[in-house]
């Protein structure tokens, strides 16, 4: 899909109030990501993924589920922008990024799972949870994000295939933004789209423009709704661009051709949206500043936090089993003799 | 077969499957699923009848994909279900180690105990019986090196009921590899009623003090007849059945080792860094000063599994095991 | 696709003997794995995976393809079909069967890989040998045959977009013969056709009638042409039916209906032709005793040479590296020590 | 770097990218491909320049499949090409597993002779870096239990220019593990011109008679800190670098702990079934009676590879391999 089209443009029956705050989300997002950026840069975080480009697919998202019902499965993108799914979300991504434990741990009820690093694999996880919603007769989809890059790897096509014989309540959202670190779609794909590739297994791809939150929105929703009505899953393709590094540790000017970047700097989503919203007057400098104040306040809190939560040393012995082996034990005891019992950070 | 005996022989495989209905009947979250399973009842029948009895939503015949068997037990478990996948033979687990070993094994660590792998994912494996390559692969040495599982190798029908339901109720992940060769061959007496046997606590199987060999799965067999034969020369083999190395029931070994001074540990699998490289490391560790001889291994052979025609000189016979009891014993 | 049409229908440009010739070696491929079959009954060979219901399939693409420059990959039951490609592959084959190790040896210039038992996994050899050829300017194809249910193997997935993205010269050959042992198709995906699934990879995919010799080998020609040209890959569905057990192991009854099995046999691919050769008067009862009589003696040929072929008991320890390693060597003078020198069958 | 000097100082990324470019020079049947190896030239740079100097039909940048990157190598060997595939971490070669130890360890077996696999698969593994999840691991232990397949593990920049060309110049598949953390820490001298290291000859680090420690890859650093440390004491710790897992210097270790008595082997894995374990056996088999302590493992723990604040103590550090050569020492 060329750059082309600059604003929103999809048919959708939110609210003025609802159109407010997806932007307000998308620039959260932007914002804890950014921070989460630099906090690497000063040594404060681990590597790090900005969401830059996937905000209106991932807030387009969530706003078309039902938080209370529906389970996200997230490549690891994602945690920034899933602000609907529960407040403490962040806290946890803060927690992740400083190379927490906790940051894995997205309490209930927070229908969120922890970020994947081993691409794809979420996906039958995925699978599997929206076959165990199906026997139990338990109303609500799951959705799972997933890259163009992720979408090479067998797993996500033995899910998608089962998750088409079992009609599961799931849906597949492939996050097409252009790249794989540095690989382009073509050099990952000759498929005419991603979107296209739902024809192997038998239920409907398609393809919306990643940068409009509302088009998003639209294609989730109707999704969702083939899912509740047991028609089982939508594969959707959302195309954008990545408009950061791949991660704190990635030179992008390696690769990304400078007019490409540019191209899609103009249809950055939350621009768009905020151009749509302003041109709507329900959007002004005021409510800018507050949604950006709110979010750096927001992360700010949740980096305080996690900077000052307690790290057991010898945490990993913890949650490997539900009672530790006697070789932990002995494990663990042992750690504790030659470190000391105080150990922390 | 009536449920006021209180024992009925069966066959391994037998034993499987009937404690696959127990716990189906017992646990209505438990699903099970993989390739054949269902209408098919398994390609050794152990899943023979579970479809009929519970129904084509809990006894499920997957599409010809390890990876995402596995993968979606994760899922299956996070919604709730207790689910108990099988690999029709293990060999094709290689096709899922990355949701065994990357997913399967940390669910509970990646989400700092917010999700349960209450999973027992059940597969053959085991030479001798002429399958294709692929079948007979003894892989347990590598399962046990991955934090996170258990590894549950049971040797004689009433054991596999007794391990298979701890499994099945466990709530942490456990790969239970069943031995190709016993499905039909191994037969004992199973308690018909519930039946548990725990993790972790070895049985000795003959009595000995000469010398401890220690094995699992089929092996067991091969070493009680080493030691039978080796009986005959006034040699006592108390032969040790593991059962489960991931639990690992050390104080079994050790003391074992204390009180024989000598070992063999006999495997099907590779012997470079096979599981028996694993009892030996600990041996050295906690009873050394007892070795009144090496620990000797007595091994397949460091070369993938043969064909049909090589096959029963490369799994450990009881003649090689014999040979390494009387080896062991005459070291001074 | 249903039953239907029961004799080969496609235009081609195959001469007389030509025609005989694919028949020849139809009727040679079933009367090979049936004496295999009876051969693992006698106890004097192992698990084995019966043809019949492929043969037009193997031997149609068989007849398509140029022996000295192209590859074939198999699965499991082609070997018998594959005369083409030289002798010595039927003797290979009851080497393979009996459980010996040469059976995995297919001699120079026989352009056939060995069975492979580890579903799809060699379709990315295909794939990887397909460009191999492309990166030394080789001319030749490759042709991959592979199950309905191989199909959902990550590796089928993997192995065919990369194909896509690499325009190798390779044939995916699908053969669907509605089980993959007790595992209907419709269990399998929920695709509309395993053919349909090469738009995940963005070649062509076309389903043919798979009982049909002259259209498998159409169909074949035409992938062969495409890739040789430089077109890229092509996938194959050809349609037909199982019609024996899944191997000497299974009991197809428990799963197949009977009234299936019957619709099928009245399109047995061997009846189809040998129906238009006669009516075509290119084929009468003394050919088909030749046929039958020939294959029967060369698979007696072969199954002799099989069994009298010295086995080393120790022959695992060969094979493993060009040069043994030392423990290897330390444990074959065990082995040697244990057993005797002599130890062989 | 002039090719008149006789070496120069190299980071062991380095001398990766200097031997990968000496190699494609030298064979033109050598091919590099992975997941961002071309045009980005590795997301270490390990395959810098390589395309620039080679083109994109000898360096390829592959579709994010592991699967299919070891799986084509099969493929690519038996046309004859030398393949040199990267797994961009080591722990997504689980995602090829199934390729790697079904199909590339016996290609040459599986055909009898026919096919070689003269396969070099690298891949970064190893902590210490802060990287997420599956980046870190150490499996070496679980690949050592595959027959076919030969464990190549360099600890300086001069081993890993010479054991990654005799891995490319091999006729069988390699798994060449290079240490994230000493990518660009480790740093020596490298000889410029052609450098051999051949397979299974261990590599004497520092001098000691009082106990030798086995180690590999960056854990060779770690215990060469240590035996400093010790020193200090005036304990003589033997450093023994194993270069290679498969095949072994098996003369090296029997000879080390026969002059030393004691021994300690370090690795990163987790304890239970590491390779650590099978260095054990062996010398249980074949030095028992010059032991006089037990040997000690400095090991991983039994747990999943840790999140970023715990990584550091997970790892086997100088002080954690420092007492235990202090308790081997002290043992009597
Ligand atoms: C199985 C696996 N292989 C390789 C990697 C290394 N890796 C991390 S991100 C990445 C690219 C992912 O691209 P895509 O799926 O498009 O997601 P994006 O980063 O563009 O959001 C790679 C190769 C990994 N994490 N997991
Ligand atoms: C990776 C893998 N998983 C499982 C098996 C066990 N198995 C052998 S044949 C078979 C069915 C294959 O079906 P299909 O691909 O349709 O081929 P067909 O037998 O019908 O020719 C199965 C599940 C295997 N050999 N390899
Ligand atoms: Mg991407
Ligand atoms: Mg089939």
């Amino acid at each position: 899909m060329a750059p082309g089209s600059t604003a929103p443009t999809s048919t959708h029956d939110l609210s003025d109030d609802q159109l407010r705050q997806l932007l307000r989300e998308m620039i959260g997002a932007r914002v804890f990501s950014t921070r989460a950026f630099n906090l690497q840069r000063q040594g404060r975080a681990g590597t790090n993924a900005p969401v830059d480009g996937n905000e209106a697919i991932i807030v387009g998202a969530s706003h078309a589920l039902d938080p209370t019902t529906d389970w996200v499965l997230p490549q690891y993108r994602e945690l920034v922008g899933l602000q609907r799914f529960g407040d403490e979300v962040i806290d946890r991504y803060a927690l992740y990024i400083t190379g927490h434990p906790g940051g894995g741990h997205l309490p209930e009820p927070i229908r969120v799972w922890p970020p994947q690093i081993s691409l794809a694999a979420q996906i039958p996880h995925a699978v599997g949870l929206a076959w165990g919603l199906q026997l139990q007769d338990t109303e609500g989809v799951v959705l799972v994000f997933f890259g163009d890059g992720a979408s090479s790897e067998g797993d996500f096509y033995e899910a998608g295939n089962f998750a088409g014989v079992l009609a599961a309540p799931v849906i597949f959202l492939c996050v097409n933004n252009g790249w794989a670190i540095s690989t382009p779609t073509h050099r990952q794909t000759s498929a005419a789209s991603f979107a296209d590739k739902a024809a192997a297994f038998g239920f409907p791809g398609i393809q919306v423009d990643g940068t409009d939150v509302l088009a998003v929105h639209e294609a989730v929703s109707a999704a969702r709704h083939r899912a509740l009505a047991g028609d089982g899953p939508t594969l959707i393709e959302a195309v954008t661009y990545r408009l950061a590094p791949h991660t704190t540790a990635d030179d992008p000017t390696r690769y990304q051709p400078d007019h490409e970047v540019a191209e899609w700097r103009d249809r950055d989503p939350i621009e768009s949206m905020r151009r749509l919203l302003t041109s709507r007057k329900l959007w002004n400098d005021d409510d800018e500043q507050e949604a950006n104040d709110t979010a750096d306040e927001r992360m700010e809190l949740a980096v305080q936090r996690a900077e000052s939560a307690p790290t057991p040393a010898d945490g990993f012995f913890d949650h490997v089993y539900a009672t530790p082996t006697e070789r932990m034990i002995r494990q663990r005891a042992a750690f504790r003799a030659h470190y000391g019992q105080e150990d922390g950070q | 077969m009536t449920d006021t005996a209180t024992t009925a022989s069966m066959t391994m495989v037998e034993a499987i499957n009937h404690t696959l209905h127990r716990e189906m009947a017992r646990d209505e979250r438990v699903v099970v699923f993989g390739e054949d399973v269902g209408h098919n009842g398994g390609v050794f029948r152990a899943t023979d009848g579970l479809q009929a009895a519970f129904g084509s939503r809990r006894v499920v015949d997957t599409p010809l994909a390890e990876g995402v068997i596995a993968g979606t037990a994760v899922g299956l478990a996070a919604a709730g279900l207790v689910p108990v996948p099988e690999i029709q033979f293990l060999g094709f687990s290689y096709q899922a180690f990355h949701q065994i070993a990357g997913q399967i094994a940390r669910l509970r660590y990646r989400s700092q105990g917010r999700f349960e792998g209450p999973i027992t994912l059940r597969a053959p494996f085991g030479g001798g019986v002429r399958t294709p390559e692929l079948h007979s692969e003894a892989i347990e040495g590598q399962l046990a090196n991955i934090p996170g599982l258990k590894i549950v190798m049971p040797a004689s029908a009433a054991d596999a009921k007794g391990l298979l339901a701890t499994a099945i109720r466990d709530p942490d992940p456990v790969m239970f590899l069943e031995p190709l060769r016993g499905y039909r061959s191994i037969r004992d007496e199973v308690p018909l009623g519930d039946h548990l046997v725990p993790f972790g606590q070895a049985r000795e199987v003959t009595p000995g003090d000469d010398v401890v060999v220690f094995a699992w799965s089929y092996m067991v067999e091969v070493a009680r007849r080493a030691a039978e034969e080796v009986a005959g020369e006034g040699i006592g083999a108390r032969v040790v059945d593991l059962r489960t190395l991931v639990p690992l029931d050390l104080d079994t070994i050790v003391q074992a080792v204390e009180q024989c001074g000598r070992a063999v540990v006999v495997q099907e699998a590779p012997e470079t860094n096979g599981f028996a490289a694993e009892i030996i490391a600990l041996i050295n560790e906690h009873a050394l000063w007892s070795l009144e001889a090496p620990v000797m291994r007595v091994s397949g052979y460091d070369a993938p599994y043969p064909v049909g025609r090589l096959e029963d000189r490369y799994i450990p016979d009881q003649g090689r095991v014999a040979a390494a009891i009387r080896t062991t014993v005459a070291t001074r």
